[in-house]
C-alpha cells in the first residue's frame, strides 16, 4: 500500500454497514478506498472527522467523533439523527461512497492514573471516551470508572460494547426517565460515588454542553486537584480552522480558540462557558475597528 | 498557461483563496498546494487584535450557502508579522495581507507598520477589507462611500509601494462608482465582492440565528451578484484587473468569471465543503485551454464582452 | 385566523402572488384559489403597451433560482382596464394593480386614468413598481433616489384614495432610507423586495445568456437579502405594514418574514415549479397557529425583534 | 372515481416505465395516483406537460409533449436526454411517485384532408405528430404522409411504432448520416415529393427550430395555399403563462405570444422566426418607459 506523506487528508471511503444501535441511533462503518495507508485512522481519541453529505446541494460538512478505527483502515462512527444532515446519513445504503475529512482535532490526554479516572459521557458523547476506554484495555491497564448518562433505556444504544471494554461493575448508568440504571443525570451518580471522584487524578467528559458545565462543577467541588479534560461541540462550517466560525472563549489568553483547530478537547479550566460570556464583542478595545464580517 | 501578473506581481496561478475562508496550517498539511494557488490571502488583520463576535457566528443556509458575522477575529497586526507569516511563507508563493482600519489615518499606520517591520519585506500584496465602518465618517462602513474608499486606497498606496487590492463590498447602488473611486485612489486591482447583507431566523426560537443579527452572506447563492458586479466592473475600467470572489464553486463557475472580465479568482465558502476545490479547478483550467486550444488563460479574460449582440440594448 | 388588514383593506389571507409571476387564467383552471390567495397582484401595467425584451428573456440557475429580464412585455393600461381586469374579478378578492411609468406626473396620469376609468372601481390597490427608470432624473432608476421614490408615491396618493403600496428595489446602499422616503410620500405599505440585479453566462457560448445581459435574480437565493431587507424596514418603520417577497419557497420561510416584520407576504419564482404553493403555505400557516395556540396571523409579525439579546449590538 | 372539476391539474403520478428506445432516447410511461378521474389524459395531441424534476433542489420543470394517452390515465412521455433535467429524468426507476402539471397549450387543428396531410417532424419533435397520427388511425380516416428526418439510425427510435401507425408506405425518413432512409435533411426528402406536397392542404411540423423554418419556406414555395402548423420550443420557467418567459413575435399583432399558453401550437404564418427578430425592444414606443424586468 502506497503511503501517504500527510496524515490529513479527504478520504474517499465506502460505506460498509449503517445500523439502528438505539432510537434514532446509528452506526456506520466506512472503509478508505484508494489504497494509500489509512493515516486517518491513525488517529486519536477525541479526534473527529468531518463527513460529506450524500447531496449535490450546498451543504457543509458534519463533524463526527471517531468511535474506533480498526489497524487496517476501517473506522466507526456513532451518530443520532437530529436534523437535515444526519438524516440524510442515515438513508446511506452500505457499498455508497462517502467522503470523509479527517483526522482533525486535538485528543484526550492518557491517563496517569488510568485505573482511577473517570469517564463522563451523556448521549452521543460516549463516543470518544468509547474510544479513549478501548484503546486502554488494548494496552492492558486497569480500567477507569465510566459515568453515561442517556435520556431512556432504548438510546443506551452500545451498552454491550461498553459493558465489554469497561467492564460490567465500572459502567453507570443514568437515565432521565428511569428506564435503565439510576433515575436521574449523570451528577447524581457521580455524587453517588463520591469517593471514586476524590481519588481520581482526571477525568474526562462529553456530551451536551450544560450536563459538561455541571459534570465539571461537581467535578471541581468534589476534588479541586482533579484535572478534567472535557470535548466540546461546536457549529462546524469547515472543521479545518479555516472559517472561526467554531470558537469558545478562553480564561487564560485573550482569543477565543478555534474548537475545530485547538480543541475539541481542552482542559476544563482553559475555557469559558457559554452563560460565562462566550467571547463577546465588547471585550474589543473600544478604539478598534469592530466589524461584524 | 496559468500563471498571471498584476502590476508587476507574479503569481503561480490565478486561484487564490478568499480571505477569512482558508487555514494555511491545515490546507498545508493535506497536501501540496503550491502550483495550485496562484497566492495566499489571510484573514482580515486589524491594528490591535480583535476578540470577534460570540456564537453563533455562522448560519448555513442549505443549498444557497452561509451567513457569517465572525467579528474579523485576529491577533492584531504586531502578531501577524511576528508570528503568523512564517506559516505562510512555507507555501512559496505571494503573500496578500488583508488588512482592515477604522480610518484612512489607521489604513496608513498599518501600511506603514507593513513596511517598517523586518518581516513586512515578506507581504507582497496588500488587500484592503472595506466593509468596515469608517469612524471619520461617523460609522458609515468605508466602501459604500467613493471618497472614503478613494482616500483609503491612496493613504496606504503613497506608504507601500507594492500592489494594493481594494476589496469592495457589494451593497451599495452603484459598485462602478465605488471601484472607480478605488482606481482613482491608486488601486493595481479590484476585488469583487465582499459578502452581501443577509439575515436568516430560526423559527423555532423566533429570533435571528446570528448573535448579531445580520451577516454577510456566501456561496452559491452570491454567484450572479458578484458576476454582474464583475462584468460592471470590466465593461467601465477593461484596463484595470478584477480578481472576482463570491460563489465560485467549480471550474465553469470560475470560466464564467474570467469571461465576464477577472484577471484572477478567489475561492471562499465551497472550500468548506470541499477542501480539494484548488486542485480541481487548477488541473480542469489546465485541461480547458488545452482542449479550447487557449495558450494562456489571460485570453478568456473579458472575452463575453466581444460577444453581446447590441452592447447598447444593455441597460434598460 | 389568516385575514388581515392593511390601510383599511381587508384581505382574506396575507399571501399574495408576486408581480408577473402568476397567470389568472391558468391558474384559476387548476383549482380554486379563492380562500387561499388574499389577493392577486398583477403583472406591472405601464401607461402605454410594451413589447418586452428578445429572448432569452429568463436563465434557470440550478438551485437558487432564476435569472429574467422580460421587459415588462403588457399590452398597457388602457388594455387592462378594458379587458384584462374582467379575468381578474373572477377570484373575488381585491385586485392590486401594479404599475410602472418613467416620470412622477406618468404615474399621476396612470393613476388619473385608474381613478376616472369605469373599470377603475375595481383596483383596490396601487402596487408601485419603481425598479424602471426616471427621465426626469437622467434615466436613473427611481427606486435608487429618496427623492423620486417619495415624488412618485405623492403623487399617486394625492390621486388614488385606496392603499398604495411602494415595492422597493434591493440594489441600494440603504433601503431603509428609500422605504422612509415611501411613507413620507404617503405609502401604505411597503412591498420588499424587486429582484436583486445578477448575471449569468453562457460558458460554452461564451456570452452572456440573457440577450440584455444583466437582469433580475429571484428564488431561494435571494431570500436571506429579502428576509435583511424586511427586518432592516419593520426595525425602523414599525407602524408601516411590510408586505414581503423573495425566496419564499415554503412556510417556513414564511414565517420567518412574518417574525421579521412583514404582514403580509407574496411568492414569486417557487410557484412555477409548485402552483399548488399558495394552498400548501396557507393550510401550513393555519395548522401553525393552531399549534402553537395564536388566534391571529398577526401576533407574529415582528416577533424576533423582542428576542434580540443585545439590540445595541446588531450593528457592527 | 371521483371527477376533477378542472381539465388542468397537478397530477401526482406513478412512472410506469422508463425505458431505453434509441441512442439518448427515452420512452416514459407513467401513470396518475390519486383516483381523480384522468381529465389531464382528454388532452390534445400538441398538448405537453410539464415535468416536476426529481430534486429537492430549485429547478423549472420540464416541458414535454404528450406521445399518447391512453383512456385509462396512462401517458407517454418520448424524450431525448439532453441536460441536467433530462439526466435527472433518465435515472427515474418504476414505481417512482412523479408529478406532471397539464395538459396545457394549444393542440393541432383536426386535419380536413387527412389522406393528403404531410406531418413533418424533426428527432424528437416526432411525439405530437406521432399522437395525432395515433388519433387518425382510431378514426379510421385515410393517413397523413410522415416525412422524419433525424440524424443517425439509432436516433430514429419509434419505427415500429411509427410504421404501425402511418403505414409503411407512407412515412418517409432521412438521416443526416445516410445511414436509414434518404440521406440528407427531411426537406431533401419533401422536395423529392413535390406533389405531395402540392396537393395538400394542410402540414404539421414539429422540430428544431430551423428545419421548421427551412420546411414552412419549402412548403409555401411549392404550395403557398398551404395552411401550416407548427409546434414551437421556448425555455420554459412555468408553462402556464405565469412569467412571460417563453414568448415568440406575432407577424399579426404587436405583442409577442406566450408559447406555452397561446401555443406551442401556432400556424406558420402568424409567427416571426428568430432571425425574424423575435420581439426586440427596438419595437418599444420612444416614449415607454424600458426596463428590463
Ligand atoms: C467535534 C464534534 C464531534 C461530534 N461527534 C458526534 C458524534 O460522534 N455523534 C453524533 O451523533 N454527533 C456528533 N457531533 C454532533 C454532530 O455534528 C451534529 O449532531 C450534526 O452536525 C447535526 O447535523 P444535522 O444536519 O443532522 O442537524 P441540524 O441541526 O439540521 O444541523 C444544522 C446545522 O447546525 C449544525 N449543528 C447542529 N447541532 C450541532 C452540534 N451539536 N454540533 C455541531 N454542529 C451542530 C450543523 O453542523 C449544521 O450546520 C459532534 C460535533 C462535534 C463538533
Ligand atoms: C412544448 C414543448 C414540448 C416539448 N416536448 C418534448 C418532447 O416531447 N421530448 C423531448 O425530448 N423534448 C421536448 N421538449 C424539449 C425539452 O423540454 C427539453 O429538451 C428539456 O427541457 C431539456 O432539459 P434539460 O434539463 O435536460 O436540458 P438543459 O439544456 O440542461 O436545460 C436547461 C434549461 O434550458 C431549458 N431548455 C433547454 N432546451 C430547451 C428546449 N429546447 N425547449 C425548452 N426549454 C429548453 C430547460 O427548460 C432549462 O430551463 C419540449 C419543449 C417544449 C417547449
Ligand atoms: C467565514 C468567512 C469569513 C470571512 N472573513 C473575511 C475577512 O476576514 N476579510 C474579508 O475581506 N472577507 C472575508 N470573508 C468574505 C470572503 O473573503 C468572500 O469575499 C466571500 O465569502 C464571497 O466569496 P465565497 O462566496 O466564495 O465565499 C469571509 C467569508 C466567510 C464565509
Ligand atoms: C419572471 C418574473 C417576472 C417579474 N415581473 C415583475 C413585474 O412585472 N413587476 C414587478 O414589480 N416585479 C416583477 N417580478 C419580481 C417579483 O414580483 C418578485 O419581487 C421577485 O421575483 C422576488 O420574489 P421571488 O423570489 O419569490 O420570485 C418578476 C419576477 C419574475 C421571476
Ligand atoms: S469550523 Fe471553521 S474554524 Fe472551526
Ligand atoms: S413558460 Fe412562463 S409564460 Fe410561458
Amino acid at each position: 500500500m502506497k503511503q501517504h506523506p500527510n496524515p490529513l487528508y479527504d478520504y474517499p471511503c465506502t460505506v460498509i454497514e449503517n445500523k439502528r444501535v438505539g432510537k434514532g441511533l446509528k452506526l456506520m462503518r466506512i472503509r478508505q478506498v484508494d489504497g494509500i495507508i489509512p493515516q486517518a485512522f491513525k488517529c486519536k481519541p477525541g479526534q473527529f472527522v468531518m463527513v460529506d453529505l450524500p447531496t449535490e446541494q450546498f451543504f457543509f460538512r458534519r463533524p463526527f467523533s471517531l468511535l474506533w478505527v480498526d489497524a487496517d483502515g476501517a473506522m466507526d462512527l456513532y451518530y443520532k439523527v437530529v436534523g437535515k444532515g444526519t438524516t440524510m446519513m442515515e438513508a446511506i445504503k452500505p457499498g455508497s461512497p462517502i467522503k470523509v475529512l479527517g483526522p482533525l482535532g486535538s485528543s484526550f490526554t492518557k491517563p496517569q492514573d488510568p485505573g482511577n479516572a473517570l469517564f463522563i459521557g451523556g448521549g452521543i458523547g460516549i463516543a470518544p471516551l468509547y474510544f479513549l476506554g478501548k484503546k486502554l484495555q488494548k494496552q492492558g491497564v486497569a480500567m477507569p470508572r465510566c459515568f453515561y448518562g442517556v435520556r431512556s433505556q432504548n438510546e443506551i444504544g452500545l451498552l454491550g460494547e461498553l459493558k465489554q471494554v469497561f467492564g460490567e461493575n465500572r459502567i453507570m448508568i443514568s437515565t432521565d426517565d428511569g428506564s435503565h440504571g439510576t433515575h436521574g443525570n449523570v451528577c447524581q451518580i457521580l455524587s453517588a460515588e463520591k469517593e471514586a471522584v476524590q481519588q481520581a487524578k482526571e477525568a474526562y467528559i462529553c456530551g451536551p454542553t450544560p450536563m459538561m458545565q455541571a459534570s465539571v462543577n461537581l467535578l471541581k467541588s468534589l476534588n479541586p486537584n482533579i484535572r478534567i479534560e472535557v470535548s466540546l461541540e461546536e457549529h462546524m462550517p469547515c472543521g479545518t480552522g479555516a472559517c472561526t466560525g467554531c470558537v469558545v472563549g478562553r480564561r487564560d489568553q485573550p482569543l477565543p480558540s478555534k474548537v475545530c483547530l485547538n480543541g475539541p478537547v481542552f482542559e476544563a479550566g482553559q475555557i469559558l462557558w457559554p452563560d460565562e460570556g462566550l467571547c463577546v464583542s465588547d471585550l474589543n478595545h473600544k478604539e478598534q475597528v469592530s466589524c461584524s464580517l | 498557461m496559468l500563471p498571471v501578473t498584476i502590476a508587476g506581481q507574479h503569481f503561480p496561478s490565478p486561484i487564490l483563496n478568499a480571505s477569512g475562508c482558508f487555514n494555511p496550517e491545515n490546507f498545508n498539511r493535506m497536501f501540496p498546494l503550491k502550483g495550485t494557488l496562484g497566492g495566499i490571502v489571510t484573514k482580515t488583520v486589524t491594528a490591535q487584535h480583535q476578540v470577534g463576535n460570540a456564537q453563533y457566528r455562522t448560519v448555513e443556509l442549505p443549498g444557497i450557502g452561509m451567513l457569517n458575522s465572525i467579528g474579523i477575529q485576529n491577533a492584531g497586526l504586531d502578531h501577524f508579522l511576528d508570528h503568523d507569516i512564517e506559516q505562510f511563507r512555507e507555501y512559496k508563493i505571494p503573500i496578500i495581507l488583508s488588512i482592515s482600519a477604522n480610518s484612512s489615518q489607521k489604513f496608513a499606520q498599518m501600511a506603514e507598520k507593513v513596511v517598517t517591520h523586518p518581516n513586512g519585506k515578506w507581504v507582497d500584496a496588500l488587500e484592503l477589507n472595506l466593509s468596515c465602518p469608517n469612524i471619520d465618517e461617523g460609522g458609515v462602513h468605508f466602501g459604500v462611500s467613493p471618497i472614503s474608499v478613494k482616500q483609503a486606497v491612496q493613504a496606504v498606496c503613497q506608504i507601500f509601494s507594492k500592489p494594493v487590492f481594494a476589496k469592495l463590498t457589494p451593497n451599495v447602488t452603484n459598485i462602478t462608482e465605488i471601484g472607480g473611486a478605488a482606481i482613482e485612489g491608486g488601486a493595481h486591482a479590484l476585488v469583487a465582492i465582499n459578502t452581501v447583507l443577509g439575515l436568516d431566523i430560526d423559527v423555532k426560537l423566533k429570533k435571528p440565528v446570528l448573535e448579531r443579527v445580520s451577516g454577510g452572506y456566501s456561496g452559491p447563492g452570491i454567484r450572479p451578484i458578484a458576476l454582474q458586479a464583475v462584468w460592471q466592473l470590466h465593461k467601465h475600467f477593461p484596463e484595470t484587473p478584477i480578481i472576482a470572489v463570491g460563489g465560485i464553486c467549480n471550474t465553469e463557475d470560475a470560466l464564467a468569471f474570467f469571461m465576464a472580465g477577472a484577471s484572477m479568482i478567489q475561492i471562499g465558502t465551497i472550500c468548506f465543503r470541499n477542501p480539494l476545490i484548488f486542485q480541481e479547478i487548477h488541473q480542469q483550467l489546465l485541461q480547458y485551454l488545452d482542449a479550447q486550444d487557449l495558450a494562456d488563460i489571460s485570453e478568456l479574460v473579458g472575452c463575453a464582452h466581444q460577444n453581446v449582440d447590441n452592447p447598447q440594448k444593455i441597460f434598460c
